[in-house]
């Protein structure tokens, strides 16, 4: 079957409808999810959305700019990033307009909290920048966007899998989808395709991230000569649920939660001396390993505890002389956790039987987000090379998108800003492009790539590899040896492994020949974008011999400016990886190093 | 779009869930009021448990067939409490019919039965509030 | 902790495939799990194990997407929220009540997403926005605070005996967002949702059963939220 | 395909349901039970009065037996009862906090309620007063 729209957009999180609600003011628009739309990963964001908007104490989006560079570890384009600081503030007012419940100050205006690596540039001390809605940001986010699509009538085409981005001559025309329930090709013929399909992190074995987050736009857009940036760079966060990898904002910490070793100790002390327990993620996750490595995890395991009990988190506001703003020292309660902080409350009281204003909580770094993606200059244009050369009516932004305003290291807060600028930013070129544009014929057979992948999975015969088997060994290899630490031979044995795993994905078979539901079938395409993915992450890794931000190699344990100021390319061609490099935009911030 | 905007049904429906509610806490008064009273008029005394309550919620004086005291209260065969009787008929009989066809409603789909099954339970109560009024009166 | 033996657990899981069977049958399995497991890790170790055809959504796996809610044990139930230590060895699993069966313990959505569509479930306020945000007190912020927490999971409306006597009902999961942005001091079509609340389909079929606020994986107070707008409707009208 | 699956009054009940749900179960059983024995016992009183037959005397007798008058007792009783709950909590809302509390507050004070007339009834029954 053939729809035909001006613009299709694959993925219906932040990223995605945000775009959909901007392009179809202009142009037909048609929306591909996987799921539904209230479904998506954005969902699950909880701490806030920075933009200083200066609620509570001064705040200025140049601060905010340089803080995310910092945070960077140097390597974001500094353009975007000032881009993306300076509308945050306008986003985050449209959302409010919007109707999203953001929590409120004593005048109304929207509620803000600290969080980490965000600072008062002048005193260095944490600013509050997060706006929040309770500890369910991104879920509010999710829900108000998706209320928006439905009042402005958005075409949604739910539980449709993309499969394949239809491209030829330099040009993008469409994308080729499966349709779960009843397992049928569909063509999308369009003037624009936007990718919003968010991460990958079902790469590793201990992650935050959904089942869904398989990396499919990447691994697609890779298939069709498209190159993946800075894939090496993927964060890991601090704190995720003790083996369940479920994430624990880092609004806890803003609260006053505190980070515990089994000494008791608060070790962030000695990490960053200046802002502590907020510090940026790649900094707070590598304490917590080198606290694990050294013996102090708890009970001698590979945790540490959280504590925000008001006792803990009130003893360290007064050691760290924190104040209101009225002079009073600052302090929490019980309630004030409850209040702010109810999900945390709910996750950790369902699965760990543990209430956080009583007990401290099991935490340990959790794989939870791609710095890397598909490379796109500011307005949400997929660009091919070194030169930035743009294919023309294809776009990426969001999480699998690489603008780059994270560089090696996102700072808290800003995967949210990054979903709603670049949505907004990509939607508005798009609808700019389609009517500027005319439709370009389809090739014949367009669905014959998608339909080859399909039909020769559903054909294996029976008796060959699980998918379970080879997907587990593929997170745990990850986990091992391409996760927080890294080193040369580690990522050689893991690039050795996974070449292994992609022979053995071919001789794969699945129990579910149907058509209609399938999730055996698409389970097992997933975990071919997931192989991909980890390819190309390891090789990036294996190559960038320093350490940046969240990729971080104990071989060479420095930041080498000098070599490697630079963002990766990694092209797929013939089954092997090649990498190029492409550099850095530098407009303000000459690198320095990065403490806290 | 299947669902209809705000149209003409929608009154009455909330009327009837209004009265559905008022009328139970009526009621509630009315039965208290009848027990309390056949108590104090001496029933404890000359009525068995059931007798008392049964008469407690419709003192109409020839109310209880099966009992050998039949005529204890000869006077409350007056207008007020045939009145009295009428109107706590009348309302539980709109209250327990409205529920019926609510039930009725609910498990009842195919359109046509569903109209036929509603006409039934408004044929039933008619005859119901009629046969009582019938009873209360006397008008044999 | 999250720590514990592995042990094996029984399952029994409601099976259905369009293209293969005429009728709904019961698929019977085994799955090694820990106690602190999740329903939903025992379900994927029969998929992933045991039986790739058996089909059901799943993604975030904490409670907050909503793709999982089931019928475990008679009783709907987020997969990723309940715990193999609180429902014992015997799991029996069953797709949600009152909406059609595409496959096994995947239902069609369509219906449910259609009564949410119905009540607005967007802010409308036509004056022009000012240049910062609208304001609204912490007061104002509280009034509908407990039903923003909506993942809509359908795990109420699915649960409901009055959605399930009569599937035009718009059932607890509609009102539940009409109640958050009737009751939210920014929005200005509360009248028009109310009149479409009004409706014999609307919230008068709420017969203060309770299944959905026991339902509720997110916790909210989902009768009280019914009762408030009748309450709104009342005190409007009278 | 249907637009929706009809769920049968059994499947329904086969639902694991709370206190909460026994009591709308409850509610309807007692409502109809009240409809139907109180809706026949004045259509008998109608006939027995009007033609006086014999089918209509035994109706009213049987109606009049002290087991029965447990029965409609009970009826009358938990509906009063579980209706005057819905009643506060569909106009004071609040009160919806402490739903499980009024539950068993309901069945707290209807139990002697019910049970000690019931209990009367019982003993008169066989005293062999009625």
């Amino acid at each position: 079957m053939v729809h035909k729209y001006d613009a299709i957009i694959i993925g219906a999180g932040g990223t995605g409808l945000m775009a959909a609600l901007y392009a179809s003011r202009g142009v037909r628009v048609a929306v591909l999810t996987k799921m539904y739309p209230t479904r998506s990963h954005t969902g699950t964001a909880q701490g806030g959305i920075g933009a200083a908007l200066g609620n509570h104490e001064e705040d200025r989006p140049e601060w905010h700019t340089f803080d995310t560079i910092k945070g960077s570890d140097y390597l974001a384009d500094q353009d975007a990033a000032r881009i993306m600081c300076y509308e945050a503030v306008d986003v985050v007012y449209e959302l409010e307009h919007m109707g999203l419940p953001f929590n409120r100050t004593e005048e109304g205006k929207i509620a803000q909290r600290p969080f980490g690596g965000h600072t008062n540039n002048e005193t260095r001390q944490p600013v509050r920048r997060a706006c929040y809605a309770a500890d369910r940001t991104g879920h509010m986010i999710l829900q108000t966007l998706y209320q928006q699509c439905i009042k402005q009538h958005v075409t949604f085409f739910n539980e449709f899998q993309v499969l394949d981005l239809i491209v030829e001559d330099g040009l993008a025309r469409g994308v080729v989808a499966l349709e779960i329930t009843t397992g049928e090709l569909h063509v999308f013929h369009a003037k624009a395709v936007l990718f919003a399909t968010g991460g990958w992190g079902k790469v590793w074995q201990i992650t935050s991230n959904a089942h869904s987050l398989t990396g499919d736009g990447p691994a697609v857009a890779l298939r069709r000569g498209i190159p993946l940036e800075d894939m090496e760079f993927f964060q890991f966060h601090p704190t995720g649920i003790y083996k369940m990898g479920i994430l624990i904002t880092e609004g806890v910490r803003g609260e006053g939660g505190v980070l515990i070793n089994n000494e008791g100790e608060r070790f962030m002390e000695r990490y960053a001396p200046t802002i502590k327990d907020l510090a940026s993620r790649d900094i707070t996750s590598r304490a917590i390993y080198l606290e694990v490595r050294e013996g102090r995890g708890i009970d001698g395991k590979d945790y540490v505890y959280l504590d925000v009990r008001p006792e803990t988190a009130n003893k360290y506001f007064d050691l760290d002389g924190k104040r209101n703003p009225d002079g009073t020292p600052r302090r929490i309660t019980a309630a004030d956790i409850r209040a702010k902080l109810p999900d945390i409350a709910d996750f950790t009281r369902t699965y760990l039987g543990i209430d956080p204003v009583t007990q401290p909580m099991p935490v340990q770094p959790t794989a939870h987000y791609a710095m890397g993606g598909i490379p796109t200059d500011i307005h949400g244009r997929v660009v091919m090379d070194e030169e930035n050369t743009v294919l023309s009516g294809f776009y990426a932004a969001g999480e699998t998108a690489c603008v780059s305003v994270h560089g090696a290291n996102r700072l808290g807060t800003n995967s949210l800003v990054d979903i709603l600028v670049f949505g907004r930013r990509s939607g508005i070129d798009m609808m700019r492009y389609c009517q500027e544009a005319d439709f370009t014929p389809l090739p014949d057979e367009p669905e014959a790539f998608a339909r080859e992948q399909v039909e020769s999975l559903r054909a294996r015969p029976e008796g060959g590899e699980r998918v379970a088997d080879i997907r587990s060994q593929m997170q745990r290899v990850m986990m091992d040896h391409v996760a927080v630490f890294r080193e040369q031979p580690g990522i050689q044995e893991a690039l050795d492994v996974l070449s292994d795993l992609q022979e053995r994905y071919q001789r794969i078979s699945i129990d579910d020949k149907g058509s209609q539901y399938n999730t055996d079938l698409l389970e097992a395409w997933e975990l071919g974008a997931l192989l991909d993915i980890a390819q190309v992450t390891a090789a990036a890794a294996l190559n960038r011999t320093e350490s940046r931000g969240a990729h971080s190699r104990e071989d060479c344990p420095k930041r080498d400016d000098a070599e490697w100021l630079k963002h990766s390319l990694a092209y797929r061609a013939a089954g092997r990886i090649e990498l190029r490099y492409k550099p850095v935009t530098i407009v303000d911030y000459p690198p320095k190093e990065r403490v806290y | 779009m299947r669902f209809r905007s705000a149209g003409q049904g929608s009154a009455l429906e909330y009327y009837l869930w209004l009265f559905t509610r008022l009328s139970a806490v009526f009621m509630l008064f009315i039965g208290a009021f009848g027990i309390i009273y056949a108590n104090l008029a001496g029933g404890r005394l000359t009525m068995d448990t059931p007798t008392q309550y049964r008469w407690g919620f419709f003192p109409i004086y020839w109310h209880v067939q099966n009992s050998d005291i039949p005529d204890v209260f000869p006077n409350w065969s007056n207008s007020f409490w045939r009145v009295y009787g009428m109107i706590f008929l009348f309302i539980a009989a709109v209250h327990g019919f409205n529920g019926l066809r609510i039930v009725v409603e609910d498990y009842v789909h195919r359109p046509i039965l569903l109209l036929l099954a509603k006409g039934l339970v408004f044929v039933l109560f008619l005859f119901v509030v009629g046969a009582g009024g019938v009873v209360i009166f006397e008008l044999f | 902790m999250a720590q514990g033996e592995p042990m094996q657990v029984k399952l029994k899981i409601r099976r259905f495939n369009p293209e293969t069977d005429k009728k709904r049958w019961w698929g019977h399995y085994q799955a090694e799990v820990e106690p602190t497991d999740r329903v939903l890790d025992a379900l994927h170790y029969v998929k992933w194990h045991v039986d790739g055809t058996l089909a059901f959504r799943r993604s975030c796996a904490h409670g907050i997407c909503g793709s999982d809610a089931m019928l475990i044990n008679g009783r709907n139930q987020l997969a990723c929220k309940v715990l193999i230590k609180e429902v014992g060895r015997k799991i029996t699993v069953e797709p949600l009540l009152g909406l059609p069966v595409i496959k096994d313990l995947v239902v069609d959505m369509e219906p449910f997403f259609e009564q949410y569509r119905a009540v607005k479930p967007y802010l409308v306020n036509d004056d022009p926005p000012p240049a910062t945000e609208r304001r609204q007190s912490i007061e104002e912020r509280e009034r509908f605070d407990d039903t923003t927490k909506c993942i809509l999971c359908a795990a109420c409306t699915t649960s409901c005996p009055s959605f399930w006597a009569r599937s035009d009902y718009l059932g607890p999961a509609a009102i539940v967002q009409a109640h958050r942005f009737i009751f939210d001091s920014r929005d200005q079509a509360s009248q028009e949702r109310l009149q479409i609340l009004a409706e014999s389909n609307g919230v008068w079929r709420c017969r203060n059963i309770y299944n959905c606020t026991e339902a509720c994986p997110r916790e909210i107070q989902v009768t009280q939220a019914v009762a408030e707008v009748k309450r709104e409707m009342m005190r409007r009208r009278v | 395909m249907l637009r929706t699956r009809r769920v049968s009054y059994l499947e329904g009940l086969r639902y694991q349901g709370k206190e909460s749900m026994l009591a709308w179960v409850l509610h309807r059983i007692t409502g109809l039970g009240i409809l139907f024995f109180v809706g026949t016992h004045v259509v008998a009183a109608f006939f027995l009065n009007a033609i006086g037959d014999n089918i209509s005397k035994s109706v009213t007798l049987w109606y009049e037996s002290t087991p029965f008058q447990i029965f409609i007792y009970f009826c009358v009783l938990y509906h009063a009862f579980n209706g005057l709950r819905l009643v506060v909590e569909d106009f004071y809302p609040p009160v919806l906090r402490y739903r499980r509390e009024l539950l068993w507050l309901q069945w707290l004070i209807f139990l002697p309620v019910f049970g000690l007339p019931a209990f009367l009834m019982v003993l008169s029954l066989f005293s062999g007063s009625a």
